[in-house]
């Protein structure tokens, strides 16, 4: 049923050399005359060999020979289809061919680089062209499909990345909104004290991006806020955004700060001051948090606990306060979105043995992050739990939860550079010895070994080796009192306990804990590791499998500051280019259904996870939606009646492809 | 050409990992037993069974079916599925005498050409153990009544 | 009643006699009902394992068959010492990781008219049954004295929580069960750091300077956190800490007076028990000043009646012998 | 004899249940009788095939040929009827796609051959089996020779119409009857040559009366497993696998109406290239797993899956016959 038509379309068959890639492993020229004369009965009526197809020289034989031989389907036998599938169908296009119906051969990749024996190497290449020739003849021609886009983006996250990315759109003209989960923008930048290598003061950069962010007319900010819901396809979504009550009117609210001031109850802040420091029940993080408004803490604030207090309303002038705020749910249709949603830090109590939340003077680099921030709880002063004591000897752990199978085997990237900053602080501030514990250095960015020379100036201490575990329990008497670095120096080959006074985990990052479910909100999906997935991890690093979403910042991998910002700054020209563009074009690789044929069995329904397969119960029957169709092919093969076929990848096509390429068998 | 059998292979990669996987095996000059003709689909999703019938009836000795890794599939969960109907098909295809060691599913990542390289020389390996399918060419066109042989 | 295949082993009657008197003290106010196995063997303790696998396992499935044949509808069986535990766990699972091992233990294990199938049965220690089936719960309500004021240093030593192949303990490095336990009768209970250290196990036979320096890291870490006395859930521990501290202290020329005894020791004076059910006297660092802390008394050790002295070499003395040269080669 | 248009039926290897289904199509028969000169159908009238052999090539216009493909007689008759006949129709599962008769295809025909004389239900001491050719005073008598394979008709012959169905409905067998008569009346005209008459060009669900939502499979069941039925649902969504998403409609869902799930009598969809292949991925599609394990124990619910896929169609299937069925007729 699938048997080739009886008149076979004008087909040519070119035959690379790739210099002698290809033809020192394959006899191109007797593939070229066996083409010509064992698949003219399969419509070949050209086979030419040239030395670089791909050159424009090459090209022109092609689109020659579309002209004036009127060829109607094209076979290039040359490199993998993912260099140069566009070069080929363009100079088919231009020819005036339909780009579709012009297929290659990987020769090169999967015949010549990869094996060694030529004539069975030639043979190969023989079979694959043949398999090739007779797709090509069932290759329909197809047209891309327009979507036209809407020009505004949804920017998901507003640390840096995402900061960067909304600034960047906002100021081409364009409309954003720009979702923050918190009450601030800022993100973790917020919470640092100094950027390495630069060690320039992160809030006196990062303000000035953030007040923009915020009273851009083109962005909607967002805080307090999360995307519930998403539907539509590139050019055309449609967003829920839940707003939570922040019970303050943001009308009436001047972020004075006169509620956080009267309201009598604090709370640890687990959130920005890593948990070393206390906010109010009703607070924004950070003094120069945008929005300046503050939000309630719900679960913490004595009136909503209790019924009584309500001192923050008593006291408020502008009367902005308003416990009877409800959450509220926007709606947004966008073109594109961008998520920034960044990372969590490894939970260092994971790591029993370096005794983080049993041994009070063992600390994450966030909470020393905190302690050396003049607004932070301490003012700025590096001191032990006490508050008082100033430590003499400082060991600082690299690679706490990375690079290591029990945890997370990636490099978190910045750990080094973060433990070199502190390393450089401490010494500043209290010229205690330092020991960075390190397995091994990684400082490969711009002037970031130069950094790394300069601590070792300083007279900070390296000792190379993973640690083994961190304990108070002494062995000798100068060890009493002290916290013991049990480490193997692997540079001497011996186990060292080394006594110190304070003990710093670099620890690293981890994709957001909710990652897996943000990524399915958007139809995206993770690596392995729980990052989010990049189209092309080289090539592509900030487009996703789903057209209209772009990934940035920490959210696709671990990243210092310079790399989130560049993403952010990428992620948001690809957006205006589809905005530009004022219509996208997708491959035409689609499903459709035959709805003659489709019986309404609904085997594919629970087949689609772009949620492209929609049932129409009143018809009976299951519809594609073209567009939100990635052309996988998965209800294509599932269709117990073939009632669904699929573009680019027909079984007709798939069928003679096997037909060809077991012909001489 | 050795004596040995060269078994012939039908391979079906996925356009994302696996066919750049082949790629990545090229790219770096990784030398791999010349028996299999690989396929590209977009995804091993796209996987029809009846390929892999038509192939072995055809006179492939084997099929090889790959894929991106469980929760790497480029469209996010399609592998899943291309791994539940091939351990359908093989079942079905043993009751028809084909030993399961005859497909085979694998998955591999782009940057995996090693391990496909490896992958398809073990099962050119295993497939040339157990010796050609080389299934009948049933003659279809209705011609004159084909001898029949004595039975019984 | 909780039915547990019991498998004592060979300290339980000897060296830790303590841990099993005060195990059947408490047993009953638990509501644990020990089938013993019967007819089993010894697990091999620590070395066999490191000279030859197949007799060693064969020895420890030896238990695991007949307890599999005995189990009846129960799945569990519990053995209080770590040693005991660690092998039947070991065996257990790499009998089903490495079937060819498998099936030589079971061809040995067949000339017995034996044979285990990996996986059978569950093998855990007293303390997790205690923890997870019994309950704290219940232990809490079964507390009549509590150890108020009693610090101790919780002591796991190394063969318990590690490598823990049924993931059953909360940490590997710092598990909490064991403070839980004594926390729950009202003793006050110290972080102890080396909580999971090794006590040195046999090396007291054959490498004693270093089995003393790793008792008197454990000892010295409980007396600087001022530690009344260590509790410990492995019998090759107890009798390490306890026997060794006079020996080790004597190498070290230090002084440490740090009693250990077996959990279930303080279990059973929290239930009310007699210090002398509970197995106190039996332990030679003595308990004295550690038990006056909660008001109690240790009994006096049973009087060992001087044994007669012996005369003479304890072996026959060398006779003269001659050989066919006529010559007499001692005397 | 009449001018009327000669009709003709055979039945080849195949139950018979294709001549009752012709008969129920009542007084409809009349028409044909009416209509046609009835000249040659064994099960119906007396006829020699010598009598045929006599027949001007072409001079029967209409012949429903049923049956399988078993032995040279059926082939000889096949090629007959396609001399003497305008319109061959492929009719029912057995010519169009070997039926039950093609599941032979899945053995060697010696063993069936066994199966059919050496088995406890056969009394043959002697060992006595058919011979082809056998000597008597009068001359030498001939049984028909088994085809190493059972093939469908239009593998032997060249067909001009398939009718699918075991048997074909009697109301689709009228419709065509009708059809034909008009077309000899000139009110209509004859359907392209190879197409599938009397059958809907949909799948059985599609004129299924129960009620579909999306399918999510976790155990397949024997239907008399799941009792009570729901009458009103899906009956693969109640994991008994029903073959109606991939079989041809045109039966008006005959099974899944009574509450029997569908067995795939009327073969393929329209265009579809391995019936057997469409309901492999589609129970594959509607599993509800993703790790193999859990797979493989669903899919333990279909004991014989080439059975359940090819009860009717594996003559007809890409794969045609077993490896033992060919490789020991050492094809």
């Amino acid at each position: 049923m699938s048997e080739n038509t009886p008149n076979k379309p004008k087909i040519g068959v070119y035959t690379c050399h790739c210099g002698t890639n290809i033809s020192s492993m394959v006899d191109v020229e007797n593939v070229r005359d066996w083409a010509k004369e064992h698949l003219g009965s399969e419509g070949v009526i050209v086979s030419r060999d040239y030395k670089f197809m791909c050159s424009s020289l090459g090209q022109e034989l092609i689109e020659k020979d579309i002209k004036e031989l009127g060829l109607e389907r094209v076979v290039v036998a040359a490199c993998s289809p993912h260099l140069h599938e566009k070069t080929f169908r363009g100079a088919s296009e231009r020819a005036g061919l339909n780009p579709y119906l012009t297929e290659m051969v990987s020769i090169r990749e999967q015949v010549s680089w990869v094996h060694t024996d030529k004539v069975v190497a030639t043979a190969k290449a023989k079979s694959l062209i043949a398999g090739t020739v007779e797709r090509v003849a069932q290759n329909a021609p197809l047209e891309k499909l327009k979507v036209p886009i809407n020009a505004n983006t949804l920017v998901v996250g507003g640390g840096i990345s995402g900061i960067q990315a909304a600034l960047e759109v906002a100021n081409a003209g364009f409309h954003v909104y720009l979702v923050e989960r918190e009450p601030s923008i800022g993100g973790h930048m917020a919470q640092f004290d100094k950027t390495f290598p630069t060690l320039d003061c992160s809030a006196c950069i990062l303000t000035p991006r953030m007040v923009e962010a915020g009273s851009n007319p083109n962005i909607t900010l967002l805080t307090w806020s999360e995307v519930v819901s998403v539907t539509g396809f590139v050019g055309a979504f449609n967003v829920t955004i839940k707003k939570k009550a922040r019970f303050v009117n943001e009308e009436l609210c001047t972020g004075c700060g006169i509620c956080w001031e009267k309201c009598p109850k604090s709370v640890i802040d687990d959130v920005y001051e890593a948990g070393l420091g206390y906010r109010k029940a009703v607070y924004t993080p950070f003094a120069q948090a945008v929005p300046k408004y503050p939000v309630i803490d719900k679960p913490n604030c004595t009136f909503f606990q209790k019924g009584t207090c309500k001192a923050c309303e008593k006291f408020c002038p502008t009367n902005a306060i308003d416990f009877n705020q409800k959450d509220e749910y926007l709606n947004v249709e966008v073109g594109n979105v961008i998520l920034a949603t960044g990372y969590d830090l490894f939970d260092a109590g994971r790591v029993t043995n370096y005794g983080y939340g049993r041994l009070p003077n063992v600390f994450t680099s966030m909470e020393f992050e905190r302690m050396c921030n003049a607004s932070g709880p301490t003012g700025g002063e590096i001191t032990l739990r006490d508050g008082i004591t100033k430590p003499q000897t400082v060991g600082i752990i690299h690679c706490v939860g990375s690079r290591d199978k029990n945890y997370n085997n990636y490099c978190s990237t910045i750990c080094c550079m973060q433990s070199l900053k502190f390393a450089h602080l401490v010494k500043e501030r209290t010229g205690a010895d330092v020991y960075e514990f390190y397995i091994d250095m990684r400082t490969a960015a711009k002037s970031y070994d130069e950094f790394y020379q300069r601590v070792l100036d300083e007279g900070t201490l390296f000792v190379r080796g993973k640690v083994a575990e961190v304990t108070d329990a002494a062995r000798q008497p100068h060890e009493k009192g002290k916290l013991i670095v049990q480490v193997e120096d692997t540079l001497i080959g011996k186990q060292r306990r080394i006594p110190v006074d304070m003990v710093l985990l670099s620890i690293g990052m981890e994709p957001r804990a909710d990652a897996k479910e943000t990524g399915k909100l958007f139809g995206i999906s993770c690596s392995s590791d729980g990052w989010f997935m990049e189209r092309h991890p080289k090539l592509d690093p900030i487009s996703t499998m789903t057209e209209g979403i772009y990934i940035a910042g920490c959210a696709t991998g671990p990243k210092d500051i310079p790399g989130s910002v560049s993403q952010g700054a990428a992620a948001a020209a690809r957006v205006l280019d589809k905005i530009l563009q004022k219509e996208v074009e997708l491959e035409p690789i689609r499903a459709s259904v035959n709805e003659n044929k489709c019986s309404g069995c609904r085997i594919c329904n629970n087949l689609c996870p772009f949620s492209a397969i929609s049932f129409m119960p009143e018809l009976g029957i299951t519809r594609i939606n073209p567009a939100l169709c990635q052309g996988c092919g998965t209800c294509v093969a599932a269709c117990p009646a073939g009632a669904i076929s699929g573009t680019g990848f027909s079984n007709e096509q798939i069928f003679a492809q096997i037909d060809g390429i077991l012909m001489g068998i | 050409m050795s004596e040995q059998f060269e078994p012939v292979i039908v391979g079906f990669t996925c356009n994302w990992c696996s066919y750049r996987a082949a790629d990545t095996a090229g790219t770096a000059r990784v030398k791999y037993a010349p028996n299999v003709r690989l396929i590209r689909l977009m995804c091993s999703g796209r996987l029809d069974p009846t390929f892999v019938m038509k192939a072995l009836a055809g006179g492939a000795d084997g099929v090889l079916i790959t894929g991106c890794h469980p929760g790497d599939c480029h469209y996010i969960e399609q592998n899943y599925k291309a791994l539940r109907r091939f351990l359908l098909l093989r079942r079905t295809l043993a009751g028809l005498g084909v030993e399961p060691g005859r497909i085979k599913l694998i998955w591999a990542s782009a940057a995996e050409g090693l391990k496909l390289a490896h992958e398809i020389n073990q099962f050119v390996e295993e497939v040339r153990a157990l010796g050609p399918l080389n299934w009948p060419k049933w003659n279809d066109q209705p011609a004159e009544i084909d001898a029949v042989k004595e039975v019984a | 009643m909780s039915n547990y295949i019991f498998y004592p082993g060979c300290s339980m009657e000897g060296s830790a006699k303590a841990y099993y008197d005060s195990l059947n003290a408490i047993k009953g106010s638990l509501g644990m009902n020990l089938q013993e196995i019967d007819d089993w063997n010894c697990c091999g303790a620590t070395e066999y394992v490191g000279m030859n696998l197949v007799p060693a396992y064969s020895l420890i499935a030896r238990n695991l068959a007949l307890a599999a044949n005995q189990a009846k509808g129960i799945d569990t069986v519990m053995a209080p010492c770590s040693a005991c535990y660690l092998n039947l766990e070991k065996a257990d699972y790499y009998m089903a990781e490495r079937p060819t091992l498998g099936e030589k233990v079971n061809e040995a294990l067949a000339a017995g008219g034996l044979h285990y199938d990996p996986g059978s049965i569950q093998i855990r220690h007293l303390l997790d049954v205690i923890i997870n089936d019994i309950g704290l719960e219940t232990v809490k309500s079964k507390v009549t004295n509590p150890l108020k004021g009693l610090r101790v240093a919780p002591y796991l030593g190394c063969m318990v929580p590690r490598p823990d192949y049924q993931h059953r303990w909360s940490d590997f490095e710092h598990p909490s069960e064991l403070d839980d336990v004594l926390k729950a009768l009202g003793a006050e209970v110290i972080d102890f750091p080396l909580k999971t250290n090794c006590c040195g196990g046999h090396m007291t036979q054959i490498g004693p300077e270093t089995a003393y320096e790793l008792i008197r890291r454990l000892v010295s870490s409980a007396e600087e956190n001022k530690a009344d006395i260590m509790v410990t859930v492995c019998p090759m521990c107890q009798m390490n800490l306890d026997a060794y501290q006079a020996e080790t202290n004597r190498y070290f020329g230090t002084n440490f007076h740090m009693p250990i005894v077996f959990f279930t020791q303080l279990m059973a004076l929290a239930f009310g028990k007699t210090p002398k059910e509970a197995g106190f006297g039996m332990e030679l660092t003595s308990t004295k000043d550690a038990l006056a802390q909660i008001g109690k008394d240790v009994p006096a050790p049973a009087a060992v009646k001087p044994g007669k002295k012996r005369e003479g070499l304890p072996m026959p003395a060398p006779r003269l012998r001659k050989y066919a040269g006529g010559k007499v080669t001692s005397e | 004899m009449s001018n009327k248009p000669k009709f003709a039926m055979y039945w080849a290897a195949s139950c018979g249940g294709c001549e009752i289904a012709v008969l129920n199509i009542h007084e409809k028969i009349l028409d044909v009788d009416a209509n046609f000169d009835v000249v040659f159908w064994p099960v119906a009238m007396d006829a020699k095939y010598k009598d045929v052999e006599e027949m001007e090539d072409k001079s029967i216009l209409l012949t429903l040929f049923n049956g399988s493909m078993r032995n040279d007689e059926n082939e000889k008759i096949a090629h007959l009827m396609r001399r003497k006949s305008q319109i061959l129709v492929s009719f029912g599962s057995c010519a169009t796609e070997g039926c039950v008769p093609g599941l032979a295809n899945l053995f060697p025909v010696n063993e069936i051959m066994d199966v059919a004389f050496h088995t406890v239900t056969t009394d043959n001491p002697n060992n006595i089996l058919p011979q082809t050719s056998f000597e008597v005073p009068e001359g030498t008598l001939h049984l028909p020779t088994m085809n190493s394979r059972v093939k469908t008709l239009a593998q032997v012959v060249d067909v001009d119409y398939y009718m699918p169905g075991c048997p074909p409905e009697s109301h689709q067998i009228a419709a065509v009857v009708d059809l034909v008569i008009q077309v000899l009346q000139g009110k209509a005209q004859l359907p392209p040559k190879g197409s599938v008459i009397g059958a809907g060009n949909s799948t059985v669900c599609d004129e299924c009366p129960r009620a579909r939502n999306v399918k999510m499979i976790k155990a397949f069941h024997r239907i008399q497993e799941v009792a009570p039925l729901d009458p009103t649902l899906c009956i693969l969504e109640q994991g008994v696998p029903c073959n109606g998403p991939a079989t041809r409609s045109g039966c008006n869902a005959r099974c899944p109406r009574v509450g029997a799930q569908c067995i795939g009598c009327y073969g393929p969809a329209e265009g579809v290239l391995d019936y057997g292949a469409r309901l492999v991925t589609a129970f594959a599609s509607v599993v509800d797993a993703k790790e193999p394990a859990e797979i493989e124990s669903i899919l333990d619910g279909i004991p014989d899956p080439t059975g359940q896929f090819y009860r009717f169609n594996l003559a007809d299937s890409l794969m045609r016959a077993s490896t033992s069925n060919w490789k020991k007729n050492g094809h």
